[in-house]
């Protein structure tokens, strides 16, 4: 297998690592994406992640397979979060071996950022006075 | 047909599935939904997933298709 | 502290991202570079690494020190292997942290291709039948 | 002078470090090396190192400098 795609309530950088090294890759590319403690100013006392998951875990194959088959990765690992997290928390992680290096960066940063605009996963920011949805309005 | 919904458009609707009839297009359903709950429109973007696959406007929508509101998506 | 610098024995992902997680940064960009198995299409049994310490660690602070006044760079941990080591094995970790991840991405990719060029490190390879201090000659 | 080597620099002097006396600068230590261990003039590059700092050939080299001669670098 060279993808591994996974939502659950926790994930590690480690087994996203476990996964994708070996000994016929140089080099390993991790996003680790955290929940920031503070957003636009306001204190954020804690989150919550909602997502659909069936479709959510084909999107992020998709992705997978993008990186595969187009930028010369020879495995990836995906993993996202569901669920309430505390800022500081592991929300993302996504590790990329490839031969070069330069593709295992390129295919990383690609996984992320579509990642953030394809995967149908929504966070929900609480803060002292109050809730959002992020990014639900202009 | 049953419409399942997420983050805030479920919070919108008030429900996380709701139930529509004689709908046959993406581009009516969307008309549909804008009809019933206004709040809809002002989000900054809103797609309609039909089997787990974002559709497009003219996409047509069949009985037994599991149909899908996605607000703006903000994983990572 | 805003930069871990060290050379040793071991070195782990784990440490270098313990140093530069922290709920200020939404994102952490890890590069994680192995022992190759194979180099032009020869089996690699052993790695010996060998570095002028002082100097080196001087220059993977200059690298350190470029990200974070430069690059947009909150933490950085640049870690490296001495010594002997078996293929798979891990030999250089850089993380990153930055309020932009695409400020980490770059930054991580200027690291490891910066520590490349001009960290004074020097691996000799073994195979079954000789050995070569890597990229010594044109 | 004592003069520091490393990597393949030091398998063809045959030690990690050797002695060198009234050389000036780092040209004059680079004709030293190369008359000394013609080898040397076969690698892809070879950088002097003065106080711990890569050194240009101009530069002058004062009785108590720690002088290291860096072969091509290969890490990560």
């Amino acid at each position: 297998m060279n993808k591994l795609i996974k939502i659950d309530s926790n994930v590690t950088v480690q087994q996203a690592l476990d996964f994708v090294e070996g000994p016929d890759c140089g080099g390993v590319v991790v996003f680790s994406g955290n929940v920031r403690n503070v957003t636009k100013e306001k204190k954020v006392t804690r989150l919550f992640f909602e997502c659909y998951e069936p479709m959510a875990l084909l999107e992020m194959e998709k992705i997978a397979d993008y990186t595969i088959e187009e930028m010369g990765v020879k495995r990836i690992a995906i993993l996202h979060i569901v669920g309430e997290k505390q800022p500081g928390e592991v929300v993302v992680v996504i590790a990329v071996a490839a031969p070069h290096r330069a593709a295992a960066f390129d295919a990383c940063e690609y996984a992320i950022d579509t990642l953030k605009e394809t995967v149908p996963i929504w966070k929900k920011e609480y803060f002292e006075d109050g809730e959002v949805w992020v990014a639900a309005h202009p | 047909m049953r419409i399942l919904l997420f983050g805030i458009a479920k919070d919108i609707a008030g429900a996380p599935v709701i139930t529509a009839e004689g709908i046959t297009s993406v581009a009516a359903l969307r008309s549909w939904l804008y009809t019933k709950y206004p709040s809809l429109e002002q989000l900054r973007s809103l797609m309609i997933a039909v089997n787990k696959v974002y559709a497009n406007d003219e996409d047509v929508l069949q009985p037994g298709d599991e149909v899908a509101v996605i607000p703006p998506v903000s994983g990572g």
